[in-house]
């Protein structure tokens, strides 16, 4: 199905100055989102997969001194060198992004409804009591009841999953081509967290819009997503379809992430599979592989950095060894 | 399993209410834990879920009497831990300790890991003084800690060795029954994996029975025996833990299985999905507090409260449909 | 009563342990602004301490020949209507300034350290003192402290108390919002489940992560003492003449602004410098210790 | 709301009750008999008697504050010895000046404030920032009594264009009433507004570093939209609250600035009070200044409800 992708992400790096000098947050990243498919962004806390999504808006504030490199190809556009008057235009309107904590990602002194009612004012050059209208009927497709007068409701009087589904409605007002979500459910309950995620993939398929959604919870992965992109310390390592990650993971990290899970699966009497050490530090970043100090399988060859190889179609992963096991190692059921 | 020992907690009717607000004329009560009974035996993990708001940690700080109880009994070791005065108090204090959820905030920064973890020994005068120091060096290493960790600050550590520190500092007076509120939700999945296995090798080592509190199933069910589940303040099941997983009776208790994102894409099975939030505990529903989202409430479930009774050999539930429709 | 003493003692290990540290002390000395503080402030505490050396002159010896003589070799600031040396007098000056700021920012601190932790450890007192506070601090500075001279009489240690009083509430009021933050933090509850007592709690976990909002409001407390004496000596309820203060030259310089501009210009400029250090060190600490303050860079 | 509004009115009394008793409490501090040092050495014993039995001095100190206090509630200060008249009248004669040069300069200092903070947090970090924030910083050390003086050395003595000293009333017309007011004012405003300043500053920092701020960004909003709409909403319920106890500073400079430039406001009959050992007018000037200054920050509480629909709405 080779049609044109809606995003491609060609060697993205970001860069932070901090006291202590340039940190690399994300290291040559690459990777193409078609519409109607929802990839996942998957990794630990400082893998830099937020930073990735980040960078797709280049929502890094005014003064932050953040650096990007490379391109990021959208309807024939590369994002990161068009004027900021031209990407505003793009934000909320064509790639739209919702967040994680819904508790404080709504504005406090400002109603729900005006604050959906903008972006449609911005983007679509409706008025305000068009735009308005046009609010309801995105509450009312987001699930909320009676939407009429939630509209008029200010954000501290409504529930976490209402207002992550007011997020998910003022991100779609404008019927984006992607929609971004930063761990949209992991602040929720488990209960409220499966209401979202139906919800979105309805959205999906009626909007036929891409979805890059990022997560640390593999359940979640398996239940949404088509293709998935796992990250560690600002690299991608793997990148397959999510059947074959839970089937024949090739990269130890992904192994070790994936065993290292207490899920239904797993056998109750024996021990969790521990990914040796700790993720290390973005400012003394290990040179070669950066997994190979934690990868029981490290020799002299991981010294120099591995690449993104093509393993079949749609499997990629960045390892000297891949699919490497120890002998008896069972793969998951 | 463990054997048939005694058991070492024993609550009964636990209650407590929360005024809203400071003032005396404002009577309106949170209802946060409403008559909660269980019994956790020695050498066991009883695991307590539910969502968040379920009053769950507020049962866990009852039982430990870090907060009053409004009513009801908890008794450790055939004692009621209520009606204890301050000699006897503090040694059930020394007995019963707790873990917290956040490793960033559960130390003082001002203070050196191993002072503070000396400090505990210190208020409860566990051996000489000066061989404080070489006992914190021993709970250092059971931990997996080093011995030069003792004069580093907390900022100098990650998520995962703060826990150890912080479990460390509980296991320092040689308790008997560790309440674990949320330790492991705030950490990464690799540090996630190595606390639970190090929580489980100190209970064999150290014959620790723990009260697991969780919102993460799948990790609860990895590490308890037992699991209760709790919504809205009330305990709607109790079982084993493999029988509650094979056979939930409970209607929440299903929902809630149902709704754990289960990391095998080929797993597609009938979910339940609940629709509606949960209600404010201020004025919770009549009846059973589940009945305004249960997909098979009737008239029954608005009027009268569902009992916790046995339905199966160690296994209880708390609702009026029960018996006509699963067994 | 000696564990107190070495939990004090150990806040004080612990505080200038940080202190001694290097990354702490570069980091405060890589900010330029409160480094030109620290110069600022070393030049009028030097001027302070060996005041009668630096001085040409008695400070308070008349010479009735030399009146309202411009600032010359001999007289580098001029001299006053009674011929005394404006220069020698505000090097003198300098004494009373830092030793009431001083004395100010200590009382103050010491109270409202005890005040702030207690109103924010025990919930039934919190209501009492807050009141009390909020009594207090409804209060201008200036109008308090006038009044506590006009009861008290003209001397420095009544300067003293009274603008201690008047910053007693601002101190309790920063200590209790920081100490309300640090008792809800989890290590609290911690100690509190393992049965520690109250004073241990308050003095050994409470107090350390207080100090940092506690020293950079006390700097700030410094430069304000500094301008409150000035300003009663300059209503003539401060410091009594004939003793030198920055307030009572200035006092002197009001009436002859036309002929003699020099006597009210240099006390001012003192002044200045000695506030403008004390807030330039005041912002420098406070980009240093409060984590969650945003620097100039982010 | 209405009970918000009933909650803070509550929190008001005591304080009110707190500012009455250090009040009263401050003047009879003195050490020996307040009416020897009131009429001074020379007077006779039977004058000191009369005075004491007129002022009740010989009374327990309960039964003084309880009438004192009965006679502040009906509007009775007390009695002037040294003005021969009710405290009440003398402070309402002085009052015109204060409460005009206090409005003048916190108006300027606002308009000037505001704006600096506003600027200077937006473009956080860029030379703008660092030349605001220092002109803000010189604005707090310098107190307004010396710049005060400079401006009268400047302005009255070399230029020419305003008077030295002196006050005239609105009555006289505005041109000339605002020619007295403009350099006391300004030399007023100028610490005040370098506080403002400073706090708006810092809070609409605060501000941007919400998550709902990188919302309206990802809206594709454009940067000065987010900060007038979003942020600056936001960001004023701290700085209403540093305008609110900052007046005690403004009231206390006031005080200073009247005898730079010989404006008759409250300030002034306080300190001729002081000197005149005028127990009464002390007592009663300063228990005005306090219920002023909590009553201003009881408007300023009552301002949050329409800024901060969660304080509005609150039930």
């Amino acid at each position: 199905m080779k049609k044109q992708p809606l995003l491609e992400v060609r060697d993205l790096k970001t860069r932070f100055s901090t006291e202590t000098g340039l940190v690399t947050a994300v290291d040559g990243v690459c990777f193409q989102i078609y519409s109607g498919e929802t990839v996942g962004l998957v990794g630990e806390s400082g893998c830099g997969k937020s930073v990735t999504s980040l960078s797709i808006l280049r929502l890094f504030g005014k003064h932050s001194g953040t650096r990007l490199e490379g391109k990021i190809l959208f309807e024939e556009r590369d994002l990161l060198t068009v004027p900021l008057d031209e990407i505003q235009t793009i934000r909320g309107n064509k790639i739209s992004m919702i967040f994680q904590d819904p508790m404080t990602s709504l504005n406090p002194v400002y109603t729900v409804g005006d604050q959906i009612a903008e972006s449609i004012v911005l983007h679509q050059k409706l008025d305000r009591k068009q735009a308005l209208a046009k609010a309801v009927t995105m509450l009312e497709l987001v699930g909320i009841p009676s939407p009429e007068s939630r509209i008029h409701d200010y954000p501290h009087q409504l529930s976490g999953g209402m207002r992550q589904r007011v997020m998910i409605a003022m991100g779609l007002a404008c019927q984006p081509k992607l929609l971004i979500a930063d761990e949209p459910t992991t602040a929720l309950d488990v209960t409220i967290q499966a209401q979202i995620l139906e919800l979105m993939q309805k959205l999906q398929c009626e909007l036929n819009m891409g979805i890059i959604l990022i997560t640390h919870d593999l359940g979640v992965v398996a239940e949404v997503c088509d293709r998935v992109l796992v990250m560690y310390l600002g690299q991608i390592v793997e990148e397959c379809p999510v059947e074959v990650l839970f089937d024949n993971p090739l990269h130890p990290y992904t192994c070790g992430l994936i065993r290292s899970i207490p899920s239904m699966a797993t056998n109750r009497r024996e021990e969790l599979h521990v990914i040796a050490g700790m993720v290390p530090s973005l400012y003394h970043v290990p040179a070669g592989c950066h997994f190979a100090p934690r990868c029981p399988y490290a020799d002299a060859q991981c010294g120099n950095p591995p690449e993104l190889v093509t393993i079949d179609a749609e499997h990629k992963v960045r390892c000297w060894h891949p699919g490497a096991r120890a002998s008896g190692e069972r793969r998951l059921a | 399993m463990a054997t048939q020992a005694a058991p070492l907690v024993e609550v009964e009717q636990l209650v407590k209410y929360f005024p809203v607000s400071k003032n005396y004329f404002d009577l309106r009560v949170v209802k946060a834990v409403n008559r909660i009974s269980l019994s956790i035996r020695e050498g066991e993990t009883y695991g307590l879920v539910g969502e968040s708001g379920c009053g769950k940690s507020t049962t866990g700080r009852l039982i430990l009497r870090l907060i009053e109880p409004t009513a009801g009994e908890v008794r450790f070791q055939g004692k009621n831990v209520l009606k204890l005065a301050n000699e006897e108090l503090r040694k059930v204090r020394q007995d019963m300790q707790i873990v917290f959820q956040d490793p960033f905030s559960a130390l003082n920064p001002r203070i050196r890991v191993g002072s503070a973890i000396k400090e505990t020994m210190d208020i409860f005068e566990i051996g000489p003084p000066n061989d404080r120091k070489a006992r914190t060096y021993d709970i250092l290493d059971k931990v997996g800690l080093q011995k030069d960790h003792y004069d580093r600050y907390p900022h100098e550590f990650s998520g995962g060795q703060r826990q150890r520190v912080v479990l460390a500092r509980a296991l320092a007076v040689g308790p008997k029954f560790v309440v674990c509120d949320e330790p492991v939700s705030a950490l990464d999945v690799s540090t996630q994996s190595q606390i639970i296995n190090l929580l489980e090798k100190l209970q064999r080592d150290l014959k620790l029975t723990y009260l697991f509190i969780a919102h993460n199933l799948s990790v609860v069910r990895h590490i308890s025996d037992r699991i209760g589940v709790m919504y809205l303040g009330h305990l709607m099941e109790e079982a084993a833990t493999d029988n509650l997983f094979a056979r939930p009776l409970h209607p929440y208790t299903q929902a809630l299985l149902s709704a754990i994102p289960h990391p095998n894409p080929r797993h597609k099975r009938k979910r339940v999905v609940l629709s509606g939030d949960v209600p404010s505990p201020l004025n919770p529903p009549t009846g059973c507090v589940f009945h305004t989202r249960c997909p098979i409430a009737v008239g029954a479930c608005r009027d009268t409260v569902p009992v916790l009774h046995q339905v199966a050999p160690g296994h209880n539930v708390a609702c009026h449909k029960v018996h006509e429709w699963n067994i | 009563m000696d564990i107190a003493a070495n939990a004090i003692l150990k806040k004080k290990t612990n505080f200038l342990e940080s202190i001694r540290r290097n990354i702490v002390v570069r980091r405060f000395m890589s900010n330029r602004l409160a480094v030109t503080g620290c110069a600022l402030l070393t030049i009028i505490f030097l001027m302070a301490i060996f005041a009668p050396l630096l001085a040409t002159q008695p400070p308070l010896e008349m010479k009735v020949t030399d009146r309202l003589k411009a600032p010359s070799a001999a007289y580098w600031f001029g001299t006053d209507e009674f011929g005394r040396d404006v220069y020698s007098r505000v090097v003198h000056g300098s004494r009373i300034s830092i030793s009431v700021g001083l004395s100010v920012v200590v009382i103050s601190s010491v109270l409202g350290l005890v005040l702030g932790l207690y109103s924010a450890y025990y919930r039934h007192l919190d209501n009492l003192i807050m009141r009390v506070v909020d009594g207090l601090m409804a209060f201008p500075a200036v109008l308090l402290a006038i009044a506590i001279m006009a009861a008290l009489g003209p001397k420095v240690e009544n300067v003293i108390i009274s603008i201690s009083v008047v910053y007693i509430p601002t101190v309790a009021r920063t200590v209790r919002s920081a100490a309300l933050v640090v008792r809800e933090q989890t290590y609290i509850e911690a100690i509190q489940a393992l049965g520690g007592k109250p004073w241990r709690i308050i003095w050994r976990h409470i107090a350390p992560n207080c100090m940092s909002p506690l020293i950079v409001q006390a700097t700030f407390i410094f430069a304000y003492a500094v301008i409150i004496e000035a300003s009663l000596s300059f209503l003539g309820a401060g410091t009594p003449p004939p003793q030198p203060s920055w307030g009572n030259i200035l006092s002197d310089g009001r009436t002859l602004i036309r002929q003699a501009w020099w006597i009210m210009v240099f006390p001012g400029i003192a002044i200045v410098m000695t506030v403008l250090g004390l807030n330039l060190i005041g912002d420098g600490l406070r980009d240093l210790l409060d984590p969650h303050t945003n620097k100039a860079k982010s | 709301m209405v009970k918000y509004i009933f909650k803070r009115i509550c929190y008001l009394l005591p304080v009110l009750a707190v500012v009455a008793i250090v009040d009263f409490v401050i003047i009879h501090l003195t050490p020996g008999d307040p009416a020897a040092v009131m009429l001074g050495s020379d007077a006779t014993d039977a004058d000191l008697a009369k005075l004491r039995e007129q002022l009740g001095l010989n009374l327990p100190i309960y039964v003084q504050f309880g009438r004192w206090l009965w006679g502040v509630l009906h509007g009775n200060l007390g009695w002037s010895i040294f003005m021969d008249m009710p405290v009440s009248t003398a402070i309402w004669q002085h009052l015109g000046p204060t409460v005009s040069l206090t409005i003048l300069a916190e108006v300027i200092a606002i308009a000037v404030a505001i704006p600096l903070g506003v600027a200077a947090a937006a473009n956080r970090g860029t030379w703008l920032d660092q030349l605001f924030m220092t002109l803000a910083l010189l604005g707090i050390s310098i107190p307004s009594f010396w710049i005060g003086l400079n401006f009268i050395l400047l302005f009255a003595v070399k230029l020419g264009w305003f008077p030295a000293a002196g006050y005239q009333p609105l009555s006289s017309g505005l041109v000339n009433h605002l020619k007295y007011l403009i350099m006391p004012a300004v030399s007023l405003g100028i610490m005040q507004g370098a506080l403002i300043a400073r706090m708006t500053r810092s809070s609409l920092l605060e501000v941007l570093n919400e998550n709902y701020i990188r919302t309206a960004e990802a809206k594709g909003l454009k940067y000065w939209v987010i900060i007038f709409k979003h942020a600056l909403r936001n960001a004023f319920i701290p700085i209403l609250t540093v305008i609110g106890l900052t007046f005690a500073v403004l009231i206390g400079g006031a005080v200073v600035t009247e005898t730079v430039f010989n404006i008759p406001g409250i300030g002034k009959l306080v300190v001729t009070a002081v000197l005149r050992r005028d127990y009464a007018v002390i007592q009663g000037a300063i228990l005005m200044t306090a219920t002023a200054y909590v009553l201003i920050n009881l408007v300023i509480d009552l301002l949050y409800a329409l800024i901060d629909p969660r304080v509005r709405l609150s039930k």
